[in-house]
């Protein structure tokens, strides 16, 4: 009833957690038994070990909050070496490895790498980060230099490579018929979108990096309409994120045309979420009719 | 380990001008705390994060908290009415280490950073240790606890930026009239607060410091509130808000 | 103490509505006296007369809403036959003229009507609206089209001319810096950022027209980071809008770089809110240590 | 003319399964209803936009408004409980003209249509009318209001869809069964009901129609809800809800 596909790989149900919110899965496994999860994106990985930016990193916004973390993590060995093995003992399904990069050489190195590793079902190419400087975003913004990532890890891995937006542009379709025609076998949107917030005690920006990513629920009309643009525009499946923390919005996330969806920025401040989407979901779907979820997938596009 | 709790307001009501203690409570045993200095993650209606706020105490079935009103979070709390349910998560971070303190502990708490030092007092003090506590504030109006630890037994310093309460000056300057010579130290305040302590502590005396950082998620899954310690990254919201004084980059 | 300048007229505060939201004042002089605004910015009028897009227009949305009316307005004559002479009765100050087109032409002849009426101090370019076909969003997404547009009106009027930006858009400053080097003298932003809601009842778009602008207390970080962007970016003056509602906000996007701002969504849920914010800013000056609001214009940006 | 009003609510409860009944307080004449058919748009916790809902009845100093659960804004509502207050803008919209009713007026209500039909009715009986009310609904266990009409000594038909009260079918089913021909018509309900009586009614009877729209403002400042009517473009909020028969474009 709750099933759907991603890139030819069965999910229980389209639920995933987004990459960022959810660490490598430990801190969630302590509260709830994660494999009731269709899946979820770990954080964002790259070829080095990184700190990220300097603190604060994290401000306040009505329905939301901006981050600029600036990926944060291990690095890739030690990902593998360490952050793998330990989610094999709470985790029995495919996992969703995302990437980050500074070079279309990094990016591709980084995907070589996880490609090797049985338990990741799929590389999300995170070509979207506001929170880094040489590189990141330019990545997400222009569209050549999308593609010029894209074809770069799909040549280094056989996995299915799912090209992560970024909604901070003039146009999101250009952006996925580039990764489309890259090579890419999945787009998910939306990463965060560029915002600030300014301290009036101290009248400067909240962030030391001045601006961030805002994301949370005040983002989800712009995400699901960018979802129902791409979902028009190209013939590769399309995951969902941005503002999703009930299951009504997954459903309508799925009526715009995603596949799957992913939740970010909800499991911060209520880390049951996912598993309580999860559960409310044949309740809404009785509700609104809906026998099989994967049938409503782009429903809002007939007639 | 955390959980999700929805505690029943028992008391909430001011105890200085801008200081309100607020005790809350749920059933035996679930607040899951384990050590003075952990902190609970409050959910206030119509703000999308939620709210850390120190440990000052705990029973069975309570837990008291003692928070400043600064900003658009605490002043909702403020006008939560006993009887209303609490959503918070619960207890989180790693807390101090009682364990450690010897016979003769020193707890220096400046500001709000006064509250998780009660709870960490009272440990001490039903363990045998005799602690001298130092309590930083601005003016004697600012002042808030200083009877509760003397009750619980310690010895209680004021200092006060204006001299208007005890020692003139910071809690630094009140390091001068201890007595005999501490065997470890807790403290908990502002950063300068923090970093002028260990400038002014004898540099071969060990001790823990709570930190305080803008929390995304404060269960370790953001990495919102990272600082560098000597062994590498550490989230302020799990691997502390205590660190090890000498693990610390100022 | 709450005095400002735009563009050569000085504003008794900084607070106007905005465009859309106001009408052309009626409806909210009879619920106080709207001489207490700094200014405002009148329904986007056109050269014809337009009914707008068909119903439902308006889709709930969490902290905002969504709006596709289509520039709705009697046209340009009936603007000055009939509204501005009524205005005149329940408005002493100068209003700010938005002006809606769907050619080159169209922005200029409006313009030049409207430039010969005074009671207008300013004109305000709305190259962003997304709620109408042919035309509108393109000249606000294509730095050339939004040069053209200013260009043209800056040569058919004497009054100064603010352009009113899209965020819909990978680079705001690049439109911003288009607009200034086409002449104009002022930039407002933002408009609505496009954006859409699902019926789960229906499985169909909310709006009828499937997408369409939102705006509202979600947009308000985008908005700002978008604000503090465009002051580096050019020397002329910066009106600051977008999910504006209270005091604090306004001190917000003045540290960000606004002389001036403009409330839209939250007139419609709460009509006193103009009146509010202006009567709540001394207080909220005083608590953070403001003595002239002016002073504090682009404050963020220091050091 | 339009104002914010701090109602505190008297009553809140179900009278069918998904219809509730509210009362509102106010001070004297601080509604400003000045016409059955006026709304309230009524603010919610949490939710942006107002609830647009019709007043059923009022008296110098209470409101009542009727209103069924359907999405996130009334399931909210229900849960309010007496003594509360509520923020409403009221009176809104241009309302019915019981001055055109004549001594026979026709009023037909279908589902949440009902209730502003209630305060009109009250009104022409009281201005010496002897209304004829219909009022549809899809079955028996959905009837609400039915007696209140007839206390207020108006003659009332229920039509049902499936028949389980009153005549079988639609209210257009139900105007067969009218005794006298009536001198005007007032209607308030779901958009096909108001096409289908235009179809159904006497071609020179005239009337007003009651229309729905989703609402940004609901007092005329936003054009969210305009609707084409054959004098040009009508605001369903500020020049209706109510519009005149002859003047809609179906
Ligand atoms: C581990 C920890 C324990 C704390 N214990 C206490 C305590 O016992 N008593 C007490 O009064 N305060 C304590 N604080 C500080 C307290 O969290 C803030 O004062 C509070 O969050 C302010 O919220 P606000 O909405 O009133 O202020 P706002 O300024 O409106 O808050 C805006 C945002 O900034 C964050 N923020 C503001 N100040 C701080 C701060 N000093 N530290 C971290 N985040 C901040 C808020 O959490 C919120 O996300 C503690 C902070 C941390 C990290
Ligand atoms: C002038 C007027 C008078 C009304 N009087 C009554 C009444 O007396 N009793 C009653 O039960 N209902 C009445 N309605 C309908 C009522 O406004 C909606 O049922 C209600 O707004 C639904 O809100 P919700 O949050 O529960 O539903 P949701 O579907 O969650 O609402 C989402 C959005 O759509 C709007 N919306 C949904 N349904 C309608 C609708 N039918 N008409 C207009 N907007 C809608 C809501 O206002 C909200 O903005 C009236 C509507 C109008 C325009
Ligand atoms: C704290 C935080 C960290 C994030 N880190 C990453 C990351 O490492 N890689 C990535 O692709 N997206 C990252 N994101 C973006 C989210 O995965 C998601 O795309 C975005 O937040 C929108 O979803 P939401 O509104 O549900 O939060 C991060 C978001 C947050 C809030
Ligand atoms: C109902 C509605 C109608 C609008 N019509 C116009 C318009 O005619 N011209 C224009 O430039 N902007 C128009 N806008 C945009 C607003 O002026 C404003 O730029 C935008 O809503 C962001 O501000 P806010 O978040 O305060 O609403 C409209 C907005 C709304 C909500
Ligand atoms: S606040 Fe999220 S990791 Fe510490
Ligand atoms: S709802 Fe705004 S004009 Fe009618």
């Amino acid at each position: 009833m709750l099933q759907t596909e991603l890139c030819g790989i069965t999910l229980d149900n389209p639920v995933m957690a987004a990459s960022g919110t959810f660490g490598y899965g430990r801190e969630f496994a302590e509260l709830y038994d994660i494999n009731c999860l269709g899946s979820f994106s770990f954080k964002g990985t790259t070829l080095e070990p990184r700190f990220g930016n300097p603190t604060p990193r994290i401000a306040e916004c009505e329905a939301g909050l901006i981050n600029s973390i600036g990926l944060q993590n291990p690095g890739v060995e030690k990902v593998i070496e360490e952050e793998l093995p330990h989610l094999a003992t709470i985790f029995d399904k495919k996992v969703m490895a995302n990437i980050g990069g500074f070079s279309v050489e990094e990016y591709a190195q980084v995907a070589q790498r996880l490609d090797l590793c049985d338990q990741i079902g799929w590389i999300e190419v995170n070509i979207s980060c506001p929170n880094v400087r040489h590189g990141g975003i330019a990545f997400g913004t222009d569209p050549d230099a999308a593609a010029s990532v894209i074809r770069a890890v799909k040549d280094a891995v056989r996995k299915p490579v799912i090209a992560k937006l970024s909604p901070n542009v003039t146009d999101i379709t250009k952006m996925a018929i580039a990764c489309e025609n890259a090579g890419a076998d999945g787009i998910s949107l939306v990463n965060t979108l560029l915002g600030m917030r300014i301290d009036l005690k101290t009248k400067k920006p909240v962030i030391a990096n001045k601006m961030g990513g805002f994301s949370g629920s005040a983002i989800f009309p712009a995400a699901l309409r960018m979802v129902y643009q791409v979902y028009d525009a190209v013939k590769i499946p399309v995951v969902g994120i941005g503002g999703i923390a009930t299951a009504e919005q997954v459903i309508e996330m799925m009526l715009a045309g995603a596949c799957a969806v992913q939740i970010g920025a909800a499991n911060l401040v209520d880390p049951y979420v996912c598993r309580n989407v999860i559960r409310d979901l044949p309740e809404v779907m009785r509700k609104y009719g809906i026998a099989e979820l994967k049938d409503i997938i782009g429903g809002a596009h007939n007639g | 380990m955390m959980r999700e709790i929805e505690f029943t307001i028992l008391e909430n009501k001011p105890i200085t001008d801008d200081i309100c203690k607020m005790v809350l409570e749920c059933s035996a045993g679930e607040h899951g705390i384990t050590a003075p200095g952990q902190f609970i993650n409050i959910k206030i209606d119509g703000l999308f994060l939620r709210r850390p706020i120190s440990i000052c105490d705990w029973t069975e079935t309570t837990v008291t908290v003692i928070y400043k009103v600064v900003g658009k979070g605490t002043e909702l709390l403020k006008t939560y009415e006993p009887g209303r349910q609490l959503n918070a998560l619960s207890a989180l971070g790693n807390g101090f280490a009682p364990a450690r303190a010897g016979k003769r502990p020193l707890l220096i708490g400046g500001g709000v950073g006064v509250p998780p030092l009660y709870g960490l007092c009272r440990n001490l003090i039903e363990a045998g240790a005799r602690p001298t506590v130092i309590l930083g504030f601005n003016t004697e109006r600012e002042v808030f606890y200083k009877e509760e630890f003397e009750k619980l037994g310690a010895e209680v310093l004021v200092a006060t930026a204006d001299g208007s309460m005890g020692q003139k000056g910071f809690v630094t300057d009140a390091l001068r009239n201890i007595k005999e010579p501490a065997t470890f130290f807790y403290t908990c305040g502002p950063e300068p607060m923090l970093k002028a302590l260990d400038k002014a502590l004898a540099e071969g005396l060990e001790g823990e410091m709570s930190f305080e950082e803008r929390m995304g998620c404060g269960f370790g899954a953001c990495m919102g509130c990272s600082c560098e310690t000597r062994y590498g990254a550490k989230r302020i919201c799990k691997d502390g808000p205590v660190l090890e004084r000498s693990e610390i980059l100022w």
